[in-house]
């Protein structure tokens, strides 16, 4: 493929600014003196057309969900219904964040909805939708931790408990936090050792996160004892959602016993990545939590009258821990969310997870690499054994196929972390399969010269992080 | 029904005669078989909501919706209503860039990468600081990550952090929760007319200040005057100058490496993105000394194996799914579409149309607020200070009563005093303004 | 203004400085002086047509058009408002299928080319004729061709045409334009009751007959329950069988092979386009016999240089560009976006999918009648006939009075007689035809 | 490049029909009788994900507008401006075109504005909107100038007009109208030979159909003499629109004594081309041949009250030639149509001629190849000269841009007819002759071989036409 020149490449073009004596209503000059301005601003200046080109060329060299399956364990790449995009793109969904609330019932009661949709699905009693991505939910699932300790004169705990095969997130959100990470290692099954468990718990335990199933789509079987053991402790059970997909309608986080728990939208609930982001994650907590949850949430006010609409209010929680996001969150996710949830409806969740668990146990069987651990759920953790994870991940680029996940979790030598999602056909998988094995049966100095058919070759990672060039102004010598 | 796909989820593929085969394959006789779930967790399935078609599904997406009253926005205060050219969405909805993940494997990404780190270079030549970020959830939490950056490079001096008392409630508190697990503690300092009180942010400063915040336009809408003052006061105390912002004010306003910002943060989506309630997109730029301590990714130029140009996340030892519980953030997921819809529109505008627009606003906020001043009852600016596209405006009536009649007459406008609403022209056609001082007169007449 | 786009066309790309360069190049002192037009003719660009923004046209736009009431249209005959799935926008906006041209290149055009490939299939399937072509304008100039294919077929045997009486006047006067080149005549035979009465049609018909004309479901949403003897004596008098239908009513009516069609015509785009005021898709199927007096474009399948499958346009020397005056039509420009919305909401359906919404519509018809049948003053249906998804219903009072206020209270029906109405269900929701029904009792009361 | 399998390769699903007894209101059989329903339906039965990758992979083996330069010929290949998608896309804008004209006055004003716009741009008196394609309009100008000789008596004119090097589409029209068409030869500058106009026309002559800017790109200097002769002669004179880009603001043919044009929107008007329509042909005319255009058209009605807003009506002109379309034409074209010329206005529509005019002329500078003829507006004709054009198109494509279109105009040995178009930027330009350039240095040999780097190689043309293969079921016996 060619490559597509940087913007700046194409043009460059330096406006000047000033030459206003500031007071000028409708003189040529600046409208601001030019004590106030920048000199000049230099971009490209480019027409309509010009920038289609760009971008559409731009897009021809990335893979997304509609090129081929994306089976990136841990990430749940579904496929992303266009619909959810006409909602969002509905012009009644454009309000600014500081109209009245009685100006804006229709946004109010959607995120009502949708508090109330994820509330049942997790099993939880009150629902902030605030948090714009997992890792701030994570953080809100910390911070209402510390400040119902807080309130409850434990402040002393001050460490958080986090399996070694959890996600980064996980101990990144529980540092920065403030808390010590005590990490906790896994039993030979690769679930939570509950003698390693009850050896960290202590007085000084805030909360221990988890996720259920875990990193390698087994089910924590103990997870009643565990509650009970963290429960006993004074701790509080953190649910880290990102798993959630293996579960829909079987088993609910409530119910396990955890406290506290976010949902990644963008995995469960099929709203797109966005390659990076946008995503949401909302908190559920049981009801003793709900006083701490970010402000504002909303509710349904008292009713007016009989047989009136019912309207909605924000309120703030009697003892909030204030605002994780400047505003209400990732609105227009949380609105694509909504309307996932309710085309699926009981049913097509349910479905949802069955059939994310049918193809990660199907394309398990298909595949030649080892799978150490199981029974699994909605994905699996296959060793590449002698060869470097890493680059069968290249290889497979090859075969016109996205990778999994690799390296992690740490407890599989040579990670190859899948799951396929509900959304992949039988052939599908086949067909990924086959490009698991074709890779599987190649010597090492193929897979190192992996990929040869992408867009770029292997890419040197030890030249961009040795001589960091963040922008195309530090490209300016070059051409 | 015929279908085979009739009930279910829509989007999961499997045909009865698929499942069979391969249930079979795995050796089970029911899908039920694979769960691996203890009885006494096991959950019935009953949430209760009802499956719809799309066609249904939309429908009540927008009955809802249109309980939403259609009025508008005169609102600003750190969030705003540009028009957005068609080009962006048409563009950015593209699947690939929409539907793709992050980019971990650059060789299918290159595509993206390239439009980030265009994003980066945009931030880059608007805040003249050599590295920005490729995204923060917003500006409160790009001024909360900032404020833990100035933990890590200045935990030995101090503890204090200085934002402007008239900073919105929902950034502070926001930067409270951030710093919540640090030794910081946020303080304010005063401002005068709508912009710093120098003389009280100079009392206010000793070497206990690790991090200094000011914004341009400020929260008021006014424009700062004694930047560069604010940097040299914070050259002096060691502290960090963070400084807020957005691309548009940028492209006309002073240059922050040129008043000795340290770090810029600020909702960069007020291009690309129209008004949602508030979803945002984090600017963060910062000097080259603090690379290594930056949050969130960065994109960077490298070569490919046929030394053929090539872009990829770099420096990701910085962050979470690397070094845990040592990382610079806990960001994981972020706003990356949010940035290319901002390169995007930023593109399409060019830099003329970038100070144009702003220019323009500067013009258009002044004239409204001299028309407003005319009203009897009325007085516009309330500030003495020049204003990039909204400003505050007294009412002799009591503020809130007259922004709750003009929305009855559809303009929505902020209350920030018992006799002050806050006017923002940003994305307001002219003719509505027209109409906007029309309903005004009318309301407190 | 800064920009360098601010004035002219805003896709011309050109800078000054480009300007500058190429008129240099060609040596010019100006663009008009590449202009070779005589004085006489020359004309001064004064058009009186503003030029606006794109945020102000898109106003301008949604202005205009918020004029159109909003009312549930319960009217077919021969356009339908079927759910289109979003699927369909999303992929078929792709500029890469929207912005291409004909596929005169067809290495370059191999999507495209499959897709109307796909969409010949689909055709093929639906009619049980081996050959469809990839889009007529719509059905009424589709059934034109038709008669010009018979023109040219049969021309040694006569010159009528045999058309219902029923037929909408639309389509027969496109039908009389595109003969009026021809000898041929258009003449109408009896219709009984909603469908052919086939004694009438038998009386009419004679060697002078080359194309007999036929509908399923007919404009009044009836079906034809006697189409196979229509072929036969279609046959029997050697006279072009030409059918029209539409692909909803094709997967669950009789298959035209199976009743001796020659032609099928019809609007396709009943599937792939909301109602678009009338905009459509002209269905043309045919017998191998006819390949080569086929209007319009065809794609077959072929081979590349490596002999892996590919696609390409063929069989044009059919074509106007080609064979001039001797082309089977003047057709160029065609349909093909549509053709390919067609297809893919057909794929998004299924078999299955598009069987079940003509057997839903014929129950919620049925019942629909049922229902309005039980109001005193309205007889429904009118034919003692099956219908597909629309009928006709006999109103005591005026039938143009009652539509009046039927759209008055947000229904929109067809008036097709004195005293009689048309009711479709197609794309209506249940809980619309309860309020319809409603809105009827109240009309007639 | 991959190649994407059919979709019947990716499932075939029959379904059987039948089984009810014609009268089950709710049953699950059939709710007609057998003998009113076919047996079974055979097609593909595939999820939205597949389906959405499939149409995605097709996509991408697609050269668009956004690819890069599309310089075809005749064919006006500008870029399509994104936001007249938003238009058409109104849900306002869906309206079924047998609602009452009351219910519809937004459709109606904006048909008549369009009307009137049209007028303006091709100075003539009133226009149809109805004719859904150039050819379409041509068809429309043809039956209409039929009308008007018949209505004055003549109708014994029988013979219609058309220059050798005028488009296909004017020879099947004039034959479709039943008209004998009378070839016209060009003189040695590529214009209206006028001693072989004079020799052509007669009592029996019609029309003569011109393109001006003709297919050479040349201005028919002669305009008003030909007028006059064909008008002295009794017919009428047609234009066709397919060359109007290169005149905007600068000429228009009601000025240069044409009593009948067609425009074409997809060209002219930047409506997307849709991989060959839908277009529209709106159809212009001169006051005397008014009463003929098809029925409906929109007029404003009188007004009701002063100050009231304009109300819409349809009417059907006093001789009106009848339908050519089923109802209103490609009423989501037209809407398109409008909101460019909207958005461009005088300056933007005189600015788009200007700059395709000046793009034709600095390509044809920088190409190697020969270019006959000229002074040249929007478009060349260069001749291959040695080479065969068919081939150098073929080559270009593995430059990576689109050919010109080739072997057309015939008038020009190895044409390769070529129209930049005005939204193309000098350095896209410069690419473009670049390909040229680099294909004119090549032997035979390796044009023959071309396109080496598309998806498809050479396609077999024989092959397809020889044994046509039309449909999936042709292909049965293959896979």
């Amino acid at each position: 493929g060619e490559y597509e020149p940087l913007l700046s490449a194409k043009d460059l073009t330096r406006v000047e600014i000033g030459g206003g004596d500031g007071d000028s209503g409708t003189g040529d000059g600046s409208p601001l003196p030019d004590d106030l301005t920048r000199n000049s601003l230099e971009l490209p200046e480019l027409s309509e057309p010009e920038l289609a080109r760009h971008y559409t060329r731009l897009s021809q060299m990335i893979y997304g969900i509609d090129s081929g399956p994306y089976p990136l364990g841990s990430c749940t790449m579904k496929y992303n219904p266009k619909f959810t995009e006409d909602v969002a793109a509905l012009p009644s969904a454009a309000v600014h964040p500081d109209r009245s609330e009685g100006s804006v019932q229709g946004n109010l009661e959607l995120l009502y909805r949708l508090q109330d949709y994820l509330g049942r699905i997790g099993g939880m009693d009150a629902v902030t939708l605030q948090p714009p991505a997992g890792a701030a939910g994570e953080f809100v699932g910390i911070r209402v931790a510390a400040a119902y300790h807080e309130h409850n004169g434990e402040g002393h705990r001050d460490e958080v408990i986090v399996p070694e095969s959890a996600h980064g997130t996980n101990f990144a959100t529980a540092a920065l936090g403030g808390y010590d990470v005590v990490s906790l290692p896994s039993d030979d099954e690769g679930r939570v050792d509950l003698e390693a468990l009850e050896a960290a718990l202590s007085e000084n335990t805030a909360a221990l996160m988890l996720t259920n199933p875990n990193t390698l789509g087994l089910f924590e079987r103990d997870i009643t004892e565990i509650a009970e053991l963290v429960h006993d402790a004074g701790g509080l059970l953190y649910y880290d959602g990102a798993n959630l997909n293996a579960l829909l309608g079987r088993a609910r986080p409530g119910d396990m016993g955890f406290d506290v728990m976010h949902y990644n939208v963008h995995k469960t609930f099929a709203t797109p990545h966005g390659g990076g982001g946008p995503g949401a994650g909302p908190v559920g907590v049981v009801d003793d939590l709900a006083p701490f949850l970010p402000a504002p949430r909303v509710r349904q006010c008292e009713a007016e009258s009989t047989g009136s609409e019912p309207r909605y209010e924000l309120f703030e929680p009697e003892h909030t821990i204030g605002k994780v996001h400047g505003f209400h969150g990732n609105w227009l996710v949380l609105l694509k969310a909504f309307a996932y949830i309710a085309r699926l409806g009981d049913e097509g969740l349910a479905d949802a997870s069955a059939s994310a668990v049918l193809n990660a146990n199907y394309l398990a069987e298909r595949i030649e690499y080892d799978v150490p651990y199981g029974p699994f759920h909605h994905e699996f953790v296959a060793s590449a054994g002698e060869q470097d994870a890493a680059d069968v991940a290249k290889r497979m680029l090859d075969y016109g196929v996205h990778p999994p996940t690799t390296k992690w979790p740490e407890i599989v030598p040579e990670a190859l972390m899948t799951e396929p999602t509900e959304v992949e056909s039988k052939d599908t998988l086949d067909r990924l399969a086959a490009a698991f094995n074709a890779v599987a049966g190649e010597d090492d100095a193929t897979l190192e010269a992996a990929p040869e058919r992408t867009t770029a070759r292997r890419i040197d990672q030890t030249s961009a992080a040795r001589s960091p060039r963040l922008s195309w102004h530090h490209l300016e010598d070059e051409s | 029904m015929h279908g085979s796909h009739a009930t279910g989820s829509p989007y999961a593929p499997h045909t009865e005669e698929d499942r069979t085969a391969m249930l079979e394959a795995v050796g089970a006789d029911s899908v039920e078989d694979l769960f691996d779930v203890p009885d006494e967790v096991a959950f019935d399935g009953r949430f209760d909501i009802d499956a719809r078609s799309e066609r249904e599904t939309r429908r009540l997406v927008r009955s809802l919706l249109a309980r939403n009253d259609e009025v508008t926005e005169l609102l600003g205060r750190g969030h705003y209503g540009y028009y957005v050219p068609s080009l962006v969405d048409h563009l950015a909805d593209r699947s690939e860039f929409l539907t793709s993940y992050t980019q971990y494997q650059p060789e299918v990404s290159q595509g993206f990468l390239q439009a980030l780190f265009e994003y980066q270079s945009l931030l880059v030549e608007l805040t003249g600081l050599p590295i920005a970020n490729c995204s923060m959830y917003d500006a409160a939490t790009a001024l909360g990550e900032a404020a833990t950056l100035a933990d890590r490079i200045r935990d030995t001096t101090g503890h204090r952090v200085l934002v402007p008392e008239l900073l919105r409630e929902e950034r502070r508190s926001t930067l409270e929760n951030y710093v919540a697990g640090t030794d910081l503690v946020v303080e304010s300092y005063p401002v005068e007319d709508g912009t710093v009180d120098l003389a009280g942010l100079e009392a206010a400063a000793d070497e206990e200040v690790v991090m200094i915040y000011a914004e341009n336009p400020t929260v008021r809408g006014t424009i700062e005057e004694r930047l560069e003052a604010v940097g040299d006061l914070a050259e002096s105390t060691d502290a960090l100058f963070v400084l807020g912002s957005d691309p548009i004010a940028l492209s006309l306003l002073e240059r922050p490496a040129d008043v000795g910002a340290d770090v810029v943060i600020g909702d960069a989506s007020v291009l690309g993105l129209p008004t949602s309630y508030g979803m945002g997109l984090g600017l963060f730029a910062t000097r080259e000394d603090y690379l290594r301590q930056v949050p969130g990714r960065l994109v960077g130029a490298s070569e490919d194996a046929t030394d053929r140009r090539a872009y990829t996340l770099t420096l990701q030892t910085r962050e979470q799914h690397i070094r845990r519980e040592r990382a610079t953030s806990n960001i994981c997921t972020n706003q990356a579409w949010v940035a290319l819809r901002t390169a995007m529109h930023a593109a399409v505008l060019g830099p003329s149309g970038m100070v144009d627009l702003a220019e323009r606003d500067v013009r258009r906020a002044r004239d409204l607020a001299a028309r407003l001043d005319e009203i009897v009852g009325v007085k516009a600016p309330v500030h003495d200070r020049h204003h990039l596209r909204e400003f505050v405006a007294r009412v002799d009536q009591p503020a809130r009563a007259v922004a709750s009649d003009l929305e009855k007459r559809g303009f929505a406008v902020h209350v920030v005093g018992d006799h002050e609403i806050q006017v923002c022209v940003a994305g307001v056609p002219d003719e509505r303004l027209d109409r906007f001082v029309a309903a005004l007169e009318g309301v407190v007449r």
